[in-house]
């Protein structure tokens, strides 16, 4: 709450009480902005929310606002109140697509901020749920020069609408010893592939991409993406015999017991004596036991992805969380990311020819069914990719299967 | 469903809408004079039952099979039992067991001797597999498509000695229904025959026996729409959309959905109604498309049969069939029994989503 | 398979292979009948299930047979080929209600067989599903005689259709140490109330009663019925020490912790040195530590019955399980008997105004909303109603209520 | 939307359709060279992560809080901070948190001065009350019921002690929304803002701005019909069947869902993300009908407080907000908190049944 240059702001009696306290204030980062500046963009928008606090309702309206070639990547807002605040009258965001994992450097970082203070408001938001960079407050007018400027120093917009949106990952192999596979490269390949669908509507409706390196799902996938990728093994979890012991030492068998043993969701772990002995068949690699004891405990070393389709949010049908659709897929070679890559392209396909308008995949999938899905993406039906097999008797099968083939195979 | 007749002719008889017969009377003495006051009960072998009451009273019951579809004969003859051994009373269960109780030891093993005697195996209690929830069938309903007393008497024949002993796990209840009504219901293990393809319709009796709009208002899937058929008003019925649930045919018997070839015989499991442990749970659907096999069905004895083998290898005790596919998981069940999983075992219907794999919990 | 007296049998060389094997055979059974008596009837129907087996279809179609002033409670058959079988032309059944828990003195049940050997087929079978005992074939000029000397014996018919069905109860408080209520009583009282609607179709649809003396549900309930009536108890366990140490010092600690305390759904059982310890805060009625102790555990004092609404089959919507509707209610006094039946009255009466044709009052629910039937039938939302809240906001509230009232009242 | 602008004019720039930056160049050295080959981590304190990588290279992250909602000045400070103490690189969270990495554990103090000095907090890690999901509010969004932004800043304020350490049983992540379409998401404790009545209808600018077939395909509950006002073509809603979503308003902006009255508070507990234990969740409503109470939201942040006490006494090591709940069970989770349960927290939408208690277990 810097008191000098307030000549630049007006009053805003309704957002001040969002100075005070100890979280970062947003109000007071705009206005030092604002003083510092005078940019009337800002101005404009901190007025007007100011006057939504008072009347407690919002003033914005979507509009076009594009870039040459691209159908999507810029959000447009106009004032629908511009005769009140006539400095916000456009309001425009652009959202760019940054790295996987957003990491950046300083050096990259200031070069788009510098871009940013020349042609728009100077406020941004790092970053929006879904992983853009989003440049908030831009004219109309400027939208293209700051873009090819942006463009230019190797920056690209995200998706909008009826796209494939932007992605997300975890940190993974940068930091993460959970990492199953390599998140920010498979990430920046599948998103680098679609990328004309990013930028041109020409899908139902919205298609997200998450990528999480462990069933951690750090980047919330199985609930915000239509495609989670998320990492997993098939073999043994490793055990580090002495790092194992260390933490028996240190913790004690009750803590051992208490917190470890007894959470596992399917009793694959046990007691022997003062050790943990772990029933790989049973384990459903929750990563509980590997969190507790990440030194001691890994992932295998048959490494892969999960892949879930058709998270989403409430809109219309409630909540949908994405559900198997491949339990495990190598994730290793170029050979490997381009199946996915396939596979998710047939996906994409199936749903832009079956999807209504404002149907996302998952909606798509449960009204046409799983079976044509399956059928028309070449996927087999896998015991994996349901909870439990259905309880009613309202199917249509065909019978060309043998019931009894297996039995007496059995294991 | 039998309607009201209307008008009723002189008739010198007063109907007396006495409602369900008072049970006091009916109940052995001894379980009248303790009625609500037991303590505990044991299982002194398969097919006895021992309780004793706070008094002190003790009441031993005696559990048979039966065949279900009886005979005046064979009651009069359990009649006859109950008056020799059982002061003249007799009960029968919830699932077709007759059950004779007695305060006297003695008389536990000459009645056993008599039921086994006459046919009658004992047994059916405790971790049994225990007898069958049987349906009508060919013998006497109007929309089966395959029989019922046949598929129990056939099963049961196999399962004798599971039925006779107590080695399962838990308590197996099965079920059998003749038709997708299902009026078997939920069970450990249910086989139910499944309509394979849609109704026939019998356009040339239709507009005589069906009451058209509650016909097509009987469709889950509004499948069901009204057509001409050589001048005179039918249904038709939009084939992508049926699902061969046989509810028109409950409605309308035009709606021909029974077909020798196009029946199949579908196996569920775990199914659970009592809250022990688990909260109740309906049955799953794990294999389908086995023939429709009169007499024996032999093949569908042979998969419930593999299904049971394999719990009670991997069953703990108290283990109901359903806990234990929740402990070893679906995935595992399938390896264990050798079948197949296949596409139509993922539900589409109505909560379908709610059955899906929504998660990274994957045993390899 | 008696040799005499064949002269009184058609061949049924379909059927014959069910005269083999151990468990009893119905086939020998009916044969034996028919070579005794020579019942034409029982042929016909032996004869035509012999032709359902060669041609793997069914053969009986309903019509219209009833006793006078009842609109329900025979089931009509005829055959479709009564050319063929013309002793089977007519094979109804008469459903007759017996005393809940299906107990009978040889005396009341052999007057019913004398009955049925004078009028109808001598077939039978103890019982139907749903409870009745069922006498199976008979001529309709032979029904009105048949039920009144039924009738004057005691006897009365049971459901069909749109009626209330007849009830099914568990053996209770005649032999069972779990019963936490008088099933028999209760069931005789409320299927008496209901006799009119049992005799007249009248509502949308069929209504099934069952009567289980705990959660242990050996009458099937909660699946099989639309009110389940459930006995159980609101306060603790019953524990008998002395039984109790005996049972582990005969079965040991292992077995204790394994099959006894590792079971309990919600961890309520703990181990305390070699003893059992019951958090019954956490307990929900499950009844499995009573069932593996019954010696050493019995319910609480403090009995009563939970009501569960809704059960039913698979038509059309998928196997509905019953849901609670009413957590505990007392079920001792006349006065708790009543308020029952009240409340189920009130019940029926929502549903027969509400319901379609051929919808179970669970589906009606489903369909018109459970706010709706709270509200008409006088409940009040209770949190026992529900495995968890809604997840999706689509609700429409009154809002009415205060959601800060009762906070810093907290337990 | 942007839409696509049809006729480019003359341009010297050709645009790159380059995608996501590729990432290799942004990452940290010590993190490129260990890249794929970290070992274990440890918490040294909360808000900072030590990695050690099998060559034995360590690399410390620092973790900050920030506004999210930014300036370019904000960021410029957060670089020279990544200058001075982290060799040139910084990168966020998934949840709006700045994270600084360095090998050298001599800069792990310093750096955290710096950041508190400049109004960062420094925590969010383990089992801490993380970040909130920030969504746009009246600040940016077209449909917004309430402010985004300031809920956050509201809320952080009073949970900064728990921000700053990590004595909660497991860690706690809140999301807000500011309209029912929830960007904001699943997680342990959601803020949603609810609509409390149907749209009013803008006649005036419908048939402007509105492409009717699609407005009335958008609602879920088939409420929307075509009707003339005034002899221009326009739509209304059955009020009856409208379940106040809200999702007719997106596709229309004259279907006026918003008022400041008319919008409330309702709070969400229990969804989870990762596969931990228990598998990932969706988050159940346990409060509504609390005020839209600009700038400070005092009755949200009261509700939210006394959840998070009562799982933070309650709840045991590693058990998540939700997972806490199902051990306890919900009527005590209401007991704990004092949080009325109403009838409009049973479900009544699409899956309601399966929410539904569908057994006799019961806590009294
Ligand atoms: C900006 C952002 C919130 C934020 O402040 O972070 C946002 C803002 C909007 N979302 Fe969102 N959503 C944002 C992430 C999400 C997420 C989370 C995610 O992507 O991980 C979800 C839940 C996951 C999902 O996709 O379902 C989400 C679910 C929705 C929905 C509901 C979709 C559904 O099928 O349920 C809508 C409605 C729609 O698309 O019609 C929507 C629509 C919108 C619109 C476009 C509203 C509209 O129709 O005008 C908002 C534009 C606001 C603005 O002014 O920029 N937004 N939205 C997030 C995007 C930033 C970014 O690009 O980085
Ligand atoms: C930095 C970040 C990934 C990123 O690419 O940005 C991250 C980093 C780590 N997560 Fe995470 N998680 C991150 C978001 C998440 C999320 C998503 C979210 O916050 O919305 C989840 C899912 C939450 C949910 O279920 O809704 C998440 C669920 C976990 C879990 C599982 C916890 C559980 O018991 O349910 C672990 C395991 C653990 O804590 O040991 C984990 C573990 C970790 C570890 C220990 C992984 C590692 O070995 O490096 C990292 C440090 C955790 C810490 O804070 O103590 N991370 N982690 C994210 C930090 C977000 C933040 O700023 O607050
Ligand atoms: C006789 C019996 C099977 C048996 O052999 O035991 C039976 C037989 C029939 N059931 Fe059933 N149901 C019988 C118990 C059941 C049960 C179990 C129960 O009551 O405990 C159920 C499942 C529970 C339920 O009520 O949902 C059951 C669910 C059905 C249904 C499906 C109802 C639903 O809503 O899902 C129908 C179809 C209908 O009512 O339209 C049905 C219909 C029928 C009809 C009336 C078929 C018809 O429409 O003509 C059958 C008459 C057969 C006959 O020839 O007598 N039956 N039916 C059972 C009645 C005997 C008795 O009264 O004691
Ligand atoms: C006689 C009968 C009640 C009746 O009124 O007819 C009955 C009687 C007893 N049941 Fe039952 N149950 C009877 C049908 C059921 C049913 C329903 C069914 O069979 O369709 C169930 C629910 C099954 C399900 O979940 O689908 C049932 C679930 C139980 C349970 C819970 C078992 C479990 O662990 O899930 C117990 C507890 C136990 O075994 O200790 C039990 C316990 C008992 C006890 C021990 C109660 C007692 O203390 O007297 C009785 C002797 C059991 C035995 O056979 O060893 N009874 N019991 C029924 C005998 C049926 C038969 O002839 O086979
Ligand atoms: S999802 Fe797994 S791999 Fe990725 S950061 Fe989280 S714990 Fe690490
Ligand atoms: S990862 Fe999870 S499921 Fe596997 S053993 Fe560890 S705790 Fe159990
Ligand atoms: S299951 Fe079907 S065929 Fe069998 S008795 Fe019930 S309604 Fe009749
Ligand atoms: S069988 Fe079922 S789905 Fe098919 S038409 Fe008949 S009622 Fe409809
Ligand atoms: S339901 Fe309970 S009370 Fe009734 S017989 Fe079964 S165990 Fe006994
Ligand atoms: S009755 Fe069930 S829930 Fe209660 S303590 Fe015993 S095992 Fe646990
Ligand atoms: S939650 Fe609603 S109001 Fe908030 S950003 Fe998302 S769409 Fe806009
Ligand atoms: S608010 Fe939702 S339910 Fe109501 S009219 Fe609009 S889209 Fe339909």
């Amino acid at each position: 709450m810097s008191e000098k240059n307030d000549s630049n702001l007006n009053p805003t009696p309704n957002l001040d009480a969002l100075e005070e306290g100890p979280w970062p204030s947003f109000v007071t980062g705009f206005k030092d902005w604002i003083r510092k500046t005078g940019n009337t963009m800002a101005r404009g928008a901190l007025d007007q929310l100011n006057y939504s606090y008072e009347t407690k309702m919002g003033y914005w309206k979507g509009g076009v606002v594009g870039v040459h070639g691209y159908g999507a990547g810029v959000i447009s807002r106009y004032s629908m109140i511009p005769e009140k605040f006539p400095e916000a009258a456009e309001f425009h965001t652009m959202r760019v697509q940054p790295a996987p994992g957003l990491h950046y450097s300083t050096k990259a970082l200031r070069e788009v901020l510098d871009v940013w203070e020349k042609h728009g408001s100077g406020l941004l938001s790092m970053h929006g749920q879904t992983g853009n960079l989003q440049l908030q407050g831009i004219a109309q007018g400027n939208v293209q020069q700051c873009f090819d400027e942006l463009n230019a120093l190797g920056w690209d917009l995200g998706g909008a609408g009826a796209t494939v949106r932007t992605g997300a990952s975890c940190v993974g192999p940068a930091r993460c010893e959970s990492a199953c596979y390599d998140t920010l490269g498979v990430h920046h390949q599948v998103l680098s592939y679609f990328t004309d669908l990013v930028h041109r509507p020409q899908l139902p409706y919205k298609a997200k991409f998450k990528f999480s390196g462990c069933p951690n799902d750090c980047s919330n996938s199985i609930q915000r993406s239509d495609y989670a990728v998320i990492g997993t093994w098939r073999d043994d979890i490793q055990v580090d015999k002495e790092a194992m012991e260390r933490f028996i030492q240190k913790k004690g068998v009750d803590y051992l017991v208490n917190n470890v043993i007894t959470r596992c969701p399917t009793n694959a772990l046990s007691l022997r004596g003062n050790e943990m002995v772990i029933n790989n068949a049973d384990c459903v690699r929750c990563m509980h036991c590997i969190n507790v004891m990440p030194e001691a405990l890994s992932p295998g070393k048959e490494r892969g992805i999960t892949l879930l389709v058709g998270g989403k949010g409430h809109l219309k049908v409630g909540n949908m969380l994405g559900s198997v659709m491949v339990p495990f897929m190598k994730m290793e070679s170029q050979e490997d990311i381009d199946g996915l890559i396939d596979l998710v392209d047939r996906m994409i396909d199936w749903w832009s020819e079956n999807g209504l308008d404002h149907e996302r995949i998952g909606e798509c999938i449960e009204r046409v069914g799983m079976q044509q899905f399956l059928d028309a993406v070449g996927l087999e039906a896998n015991v994996d990719m349901v909870a439990h097999p259905r309880d009613n008797p309202f199917f249509k099968a065909s019978y060309d299967h043998d019931p009894l083939a297996g039995i007496g195979n059995a294991a | 469903m039998a309607q009201n007749t209307t008008t009723a002719p002189k008739r010198s008889y007063q109907t007396v809408e006495s409602g369900p017969r008072a049970p006091e009377a009916f109940l052995h003495p001894v379980s009248r004079k303790n009625y609500g006051q037991w303590k505990y009960h044991e299982r002194p072998r398969p097919g006895v039952l021992k309780h004793v009451a706070h008094s002190g009273d003790v009441l031993y019951t005696v559990r048979a099979g039966t065949h279900r579809q009886v005979t005046v004969d064979i009651v009069r003859h359990l009649c006859d039992l109950a008056d020799q051994y059982a002061d003249g009373h007799l009960r029968w269960t919830i699932r077709n067991n007759v059950e004779f109780m007695t305060p006297n030891w003695n008389n536990v093993e000459p009645l056993i001797r008599a039921l086994e005697e006459s046919g009658h195996p004992v047994g059916g209690t405790g971790n049994s597999v225990g007898a069958i929830a049987h349906t009508q069938g060919w013998l006497h309903c109007d929309i089966p498509a395959t029989d019922a007393s046949g598929v129990v008497k056939s099963m049961m024949d196999e399962l004798y000695d599971e039925y006779v002993n107590e080695r399962m796990p838990n308590r197996v209840r099965l079920s059998t229904s003749c038709c997708e009504i299902n009026c078997g219901g939920q069970a450990d293990l249910a086989v139910v025959v499944q309509h394979t393809r849609p109704p026939r319709i019998n356009h040339a009796i239709l507009s005589d026996v069906c009451e058209m709009p509650s016909t097509v208002a009987r469709c889950p899937v509004a499948a069901i729409r009204p057509t001409t058929v050589n001048g005179k008003p039918s249904l038709m019925v939009v084939e992508e959309k049926c699902i061969f649930c046989g509810a028109c045919f409950g409605a309308c018997p035009a709606m021909e959905i029974n077909h020798p070839e196009y029946s199949k015989m579908a196996i569920w499991v775990g199914g659970k109604n009592s809250n022990a442990r688990s909260k109740p749970a309906n049955m799953k659907l794990v294999c389908h498309g086995l023939p429709n096999n009169p007499p024996r069905w032999p093949e569908v004895t042979q998969v419930v049969r593999n299904i049971l083998d394999a719990y009670k290898r991997g069953g703990r005790d108290w283990e109901r069939l359903g806990e234990w596919i929740d402990r070893i998981g679906w995935k595992r069940f399938f390896k264990e029994t050798g079948l197949p999983f296949d596409t139509y075992m993922i539900d589409n219907y109505r909560h379908a989503r709610t059955s899906l794999n929504m998660s990274a919990h994957i045993r390899f």
